[in-house]
């Protein structure tokens, strides 16, 4: 299948259902991951991408690329990934002019079938970083 | 227990009408004592040929509400803020205060919502004893009582109030000010009722006059006229005096022995007159014993932080293209306020004409004891000024030659060159120690060494016998400037350089005498207000500040 | 039945009502999801009951003597050590942490400074009208939402601002307009009414938006016919006339205009608008609350104003403060640390992966009730009390109003508070000879 | 003008007005659905449920009322609580959006119990108690933040 490649807008936010800081728990990573490495984009996107024969999205941006599920969802604008603040959209946003990066970057989206990331993985990246 | 004897000084006592007589004060457990109870363990300082006076207190001065931290928060960016104001930080302030003798200072305008922050602020501002005013002339709940007399309810409800939050009296200011949304719009006749209630601003200082008195606080009402530094203001003021008088009251205090007589005090009384011409103020203060004021000195320091309430006087910094900004804001239907920054200027006519008329309102009332002197701290100027002040007091000479580098035209038009007066050093103790300690309603602790009195002194190292006070004023300016040792409550707090801020200071606050019986019912009327209109519950201003800090004062 | 105060937001409720034996709370009523999940922690499996030191790489139970001494050996090394967080203690802790920090030379600073604490920055070059709450039910008629989802950051905001009934607007929810400027549709567009009006602003055009309103401010019709920031012109005029008609504005600002855009003073240029508006309005003005995450995000700024005369960044050298320019962001970006003291945040969750790299390479000591991501990293671990549950405190609203905040049930296990734990670090650090 | 949605929109003039002025009266209670003759009709059948279900059953017994609240998706932010305009007559904290006291008033609709909104006495809901326009009232379905909150009929 051809791949597509586009250009997005990554809006990072603080849903209330996804706030990591009070998901957090050792004992349950599993609901971690299906709370925050999640991406929400708009259902034309979501059609254009063809995300339903992939199951992945892939963001990249300057900083980095991380691995999250995609989420269709009418309240996103078209062109724009909403992804809930975590240890996940940490991956991609960064520090300009020594301010924090996390609304309103470009980021290139793909889909794929390479699997999320989990959090220990994570915890170990930024160990070895 | 800790015992002090400060021997052979020369001792100012203005409450105990000793003027320059040596004597030994003997200081026991924070107290002034006649006799130590045992003679061991006892300090002693040799005073010979000094001058022993009572601390100083400041009757009017904004250091410790949240626009303090506005004011703190504009300064960071200035660079002679910083290093003339050192931040403006509590401990700097305190050092600052310390060091000029003072030891007790009075934060003139906390809104009740804001008041914790006050209270907390205060638990970090060592040594020095403090007390705080409630603004309440915004207040909505007091809306019925400020329409008609009701005397039991507001005074219930403010007495609870002051209990809740620990204040120590009433400041009125700019009543129903915030009713003007916008900044434009400004009332011109305080006889106009508001646009959105039924009563006008001079029922509010009439009603709280009244109430104040009801209540038997240690402290009258403490009024800020509006207009200030404006053409406005002279005539608000005069018909608020003459309204205020017009009730006949008398001090519900009167009766104690170091009384205060008042029942009305006008803050920073310079700044109500910009034409200069103090005459009716003065005629009406000398006429009429029951009001008294503080002089607002002003200091021409490089840079002033300013805290206000007035909008007259913030549209005119603003129409004068100040580079300074404004922090404007709205506090809980209690009032608005604005801080900023400014700059007093030597060249100035305006300005001179206000520090002039401190100088014309001391130099002219002729009790003493209806003044105190104040700077507004920090509005109108550094507390290091203080010295300076009082050599221009003292001296006419002192006076002249700082007249020289004001402005010209303001010099040839003033009339203060030709006034020659000079006060003495024991007027100078009164206005700065025992005269805000009577006004304050503290006078039986403060700004006095008799018996029972706390132990709170200065020794200055001058003898006063032998100095001309309106000749040798460096002398003086030098031993104000860097006064020997400043005791409180007995313990040593500065010796020449070095200051100890170790000691906690106490938080003075009073409820009045005020008894009601169906106190319950009024409260829960009042509850429910709250309940309706406010975004916090009444009892959530209960401030549990602990007891170690607390003195009660009725 | 108790009433108390909620410190599960920054909105601080003092109207909810608390059922509790004094060991455990059995019901909260009146508290949102938010807060009630603040009181859930106590409880919770997330919960930390002992202090925690890693060896061999993992974390493992200690006593408290062996943690505070561990960590007090790990000061003591530290020539530059970073102490950061505190927006979710109370006031009397973030004094301590502060005293802290004066001790032992380091920098401190609070999450506000990388949040609201960015509008107080500007307001010092630009000035700012702020508001209170109960100003808001009483006065208000306008509600304009910029960039923030306060139906679900503050859930009970709009509940108190929007549809409260205040004195002057008695007829609640219909005398205020709303207005939300956001990319993304989010929960508080469904509170709108048929006369609110409704942005969908393209995101991070924002600043855009603001420059044309500004020179229509100033000139009329600046507008452009094909519409600014996907806003079409009659969007931009209706909105124009709210801002300028209302008697009563206040504007949220929220995260979504903290985040710089292309190199310009987005908030700066957001407090010119405002002051311009003002100084132009005849009836009314225009007021800024801002709306901060964690329950004590102002009180940081108000201890370090009084103390220092710095809303934040307080960088100590020998008992003085020194100026500096550098901010916690800067600090962990040029590794400008040798050790980090977090108190009840969770850095590697919030910080992007450039600067929680950096930060696990140094030694991380973590004082915090909760699990969290930064707990996997840090070196030790001392748990503390849930403020406003656990232990009393003062605290600042968002609209900087100072709540105080109420004990409910006693502390798990005789967990020492934020303040007791900085005191005894302290003390030990003073009796040990200092670093 | 959601009623409107659900006219035949024919414009036949059969009730005496345009189905725009007939919308407008039945929200006004003026008329009722069953004014409108072509409503009747079977082929209108589902409009006609739909309309009826929206006005409320003022014409009879034999749909009860039902305010759902979803409390997965509820939040506690207690709109519906000061929104209700039977709560605000009766629980004054309601007014400046505070939570009501504790045991609650014997009139109030909703309370926030444990973050998540609570149901307590539908019977004195303005959609049975009150008359006329009152008795559209469905301000706490409209405003719920979190679409928890369902009017329904059953």
């Amino acid at each position: 299948m051809e791949v597509i490649k586009t250009d997005f807008i990554l809006n990072t936010v603080r849903r209330m259902e996804n706030d990591q800081s009070k998901e957090f728990s050792f004992g349950d990573k599993k609901s971690l991951v299906e709370k925050l490495a999640i991406a929400f984009i708009n259902p034309k996107d979501f059609d254009k991408l063809n995300l339903s024969s992939k199951p992945n999205l892939k963001i990249s941006s300057n900083f980095g690329i991380i691995i999250v599920k995609g989420i269709a969802d009418e309240d996103v604008p078209e062109g724009t990934v909403l992804m809930p603040i975590s240890i996940w959209s940490n991956q991609i946003t960064g520090v300009e002019n020594s301010e924090l990066r996390y609304k309103n970057m470009r980021v290139d989206v793909d889909i794929t079938e390479e699997k999320i990331n989990d959090l220990n993985s994570l915890i170990n990246k930024i160990k070895e970083a | 227990m800790s015992k002090l004897i400060v021997k052979n000084g020369i001792v100012f006592d203005p409450i105990n009408k000793i003027e320059g007589e040596i004597k030994d004060i003997l200081i026991e457990n924070g107290k002034i004592v006649e006799r130590f109870s045992n003679q061991s363990d006892i300090k002693e300082i040799n005073a010979k040929n000094k001058t022993v006076i009572p601390s100083a207190i400041d009757i009017h001065s904004h250091i410790a509400s949240q626009q303090t931290n506005w004011l703190r928060l504009l300064g960071s960016k200035h660079k002679s803020f910083q290093e003339y104001w050192n931040n403006l930080s509590l401990e700097y302030i305190a050092k600052a205060y310390i060091s000029n003798g003072y030891t007790f200072i009075l934060e003139a305008n906390v809104y009740p919502s804001l008041s914790k922050q006050t209270m907390f602020n205060f638990t970090q501002l060592p040594v020095l004893d403090k007390a705080m005013l409630l603004n309440v002339s915004n207040i909505w709940a007091l809306e019925l009582e400020y329409q008609r007399e009701m005397v039991n309810e507001a005074s219930t409800f403010l007495s609870d109030l002051l209990l809740k939050t620990k204040g120590f009296g009433f400041k009125v200011y700019n009543p129903f000010e915030a009713e003007n949304w916008n900044f434009q719009k400004l009332r011109n006749d305080l006889t106009n009722k508001g646009r959105l209630f039924n009563f006008s601003p001079i029922d509010v200082y009439e009603k709280m006059t009244k109430y104040n008195e009801a209540l038997g606080l240690p402290h009258s009402v403490h009024v800020h006229v509006e207009g200030y530094e404006q053409s406005y203001a002279e005539e608000n003021l005069k018909l608020i005096l003459h309204k205020i008088k017009s009730l006949n009251l008398i001090s519900s205090k009167s009766n104690l022995n170091i009384n205060r007589s008042q029942i009305f005090h006008l803050a920073h009384a310079s700044s109500y007159n910009i034409d200069g011409d103090n005459s009716g103020l003065i005629k009406f203060y000398n006429d009429n014993q029951e009001f008294d004021l503080d002089l607002g000195f002003m200091g021409f320091d490089p840079i002033n932080p300013l805290i206000t309430s007035d909008r007259r006087l913030i549209n005119s910094l603003i129409a004068a293209e100040s580079p300074f900004k404004v922090i404007t804001t709205a506090v809980e239907s209690e009032g608005d306020t604005f801080s900023t920054l400014r700059i007093f200027n030597k060249q100035n006519e305006t300005d001179c004409i206000l520090w002039a008329n401190s100088l014309d309102l001391a130099l002219n009332i002729k009790n003493m004891w209806q003044m105190q002197l104040s700077i507004n701290f920090p509005n109108y100027s550094h507390i290091n000024k203080i010295p300076e002040i009082a050599t221009l007091l003292l001296s006419s000479n002192a006076r002249k030659k700082f007249l020289e580098n004001l402005n010209k035209e303001f010099v040839r038009n003033n009339k203060l060159i030709n006034n020659n007066k000079e006060l003495t050093f024991y007027d100078f103790i009164i206005l700065t120690r025992s005269s805000p300690a009577k006004s304050l309603g503290i006078g039986t602790v403060k700004g006095n060494l008799g018996k029972n009195a706390d132990g709170d002194l200065n020794i200055l190292n001058i003898n006063i016998d032998e100095i001309d006070t309106s000749k040798d004023i460096e002398k003086i300016k030098n031993s104000l400037k860097s006064i020997e040792y400043v005791i409180k409550e007995g313990k040593i707090i500065k010796k020449d350089d070095s200051i100890d801020i170790t000691p906690n200071g106490k938080i003075f606050w009073s409820s009045g005498t005020f008894e009601y019986e169906d106190k319950k019912l009024i409260m829960n009327r009042k509850k429910d207000f709250y309940q309706k209109y406010y975004s916090i519950f009444y009892d959530s201003l209960n401030t549990s500040i602990g007891n170690e800090f607390l003195r009660e004062f009725n | 039945m108790k009433r108390s105060v909620c410190s599960g937001c920054s909105l601080l409720c003092d109207d909810i009502m608390v059922k509790s034996d004094g060991i455990y709370i059995d019901e909260v009523f009146g508290a949102c999801l938010k807060g009630k999940e603040k009181f859930d922690q106590v409880t919770s499996q997330n919960r930390i009951l002992s202090p925690l030191i890693r060896k061999d790489d993992t974390l493992q139970k200690a006593s408290w003597d062996e943690a505070l001494q561990r960590t007090v050996d790990l000061i003591k090394k530290s020539k530059k050590p970073l102490i950061y967080g505190l927006s979710n203690s109370s006031c009397e802790a973030q004094l301590k942490g502060i005293e802290l920090a004066k001790l032992i030379n380091g920098f401190i600073d609070s999450n506000a400074s990388i949040c609201q604490g960015k509008v107080l920055d500007n307001a010092v070059n630009s000035g700012i009208t702020l508001t209170t709450i109960t100003e808001i039910i009483n006065k208000a008629d306008l509600i304009l939402l910029w960039g923030s989802n306060a139906a679900e950051s503050i859930p009970r905001l709009l509940n108190k601002v929007l549809f409260s009934r205040g004195k002057f607007r008695m007829t609640g929810r219909e005398i205020k307009t709303l207005i939300i400027i956001d990319p993304v549709k989010t929960a508080s567009f469904n509170t709108m009414g048929v006369r609110d009006v409704a942005l969908r602003i393209t995101p991070g055009k924002d600043i855009e938006l603001i420059k044309v309103l500004k020179e229509e401010c100033c000139a009329a019709d600046s507008i452009p016919s094909e519409g600014v920031a996907g806003l079409d012109k009659d969007d931009m005029k209706r909105l124009l006339q709210h801002l300028s008609g209302a008697e009563y504005g206040v504007i949220f600002v929220g995260q979504g205009l903290l985040t710089p855009q292309k190199n310009s003073n987005l908030i700066n240029e957001l407090l010119e608008l405002v002051q311009m508006i003002n100084i132009k309005q005849e009836r009314g003005r225009i007021t800024l609350a801002m709306m901060g995450g964690h329950f004590n995000m102002n009180g940081f700024d108000h201890v370090a104003l009084s103390m220092y005369g710095k809303r934040g960044n307080l960088h100590f050298k020998d008992n003085q403060i020194l100026e500096t320019d550098e901010n916690i962001i800067s600090k962990i970006e040029n590794e400008d640390f040798d050790c980090s003291i977090f108190i009840g945040t969770d850095p590697i969750s919030h910080f992007p992966m450039s600067l929680s790299s950096k930060l696990a390479k140094k030694p991380i000591i973590l004082i915090d009730n909760r699990n969290s991501a930064t707990l996997q990293l840090a070196s030790i671990v001392l748990p503390t009390t849930i403020t406003g549950i656990e232990c009393s405190g003062l605290a600042y609203r968002l609209d900087h109003i100072p709540i105080e905040l109420k004990k409910i049930i006693n502390p798990p296990s005789k967990i020492p508070t934020d303040e007791e734990i900085l005191n005894q670090i302290i003390q030990k650090l003073k009796s040990d000879g200092g670093n | 003008m959601e009623l409107y949605k659900y006219l035949p929109k024919t414009n036949c003039k059969l009730c005496g007005k345009t189905c725009m002025a007939f919308a407008l009266d039945l929200l006004q209670g003026k008329v009722k659905a069953d004014d409108c003759p072509p409503l009747l009709e079977p082929k209108y059948k589902k409009q006609y449920e739909t309309l009826k279900e929206l006005l409320g059953s003022e014409e009879g017994v034999e749909k009860e009322l039902r305010i759902n609240v979803d409390t997965d998706l509820c939040d506690g932010c207690g709109i519906c609580v000061t929104i209700c305009p039977v709560n605000a007559r009766y629980c004054p904290p309601s007014l400046s959006g505070k939570a009501p006291d504790y045991p609650p008033e014997k009139h109030q609709l909703f309370q926030v119990k444990g973050g998540k909104c609570e149901l307590l006495e539908l019977k004195y809901c303005r959609r049975i108690e009150a008359e006329g326009r009152e008795r559209e009232c469905r301000v706490c379905e409209t405003y719920c933040p979190r679409e928890a909150v369902k009017i329904e009929y059953v």
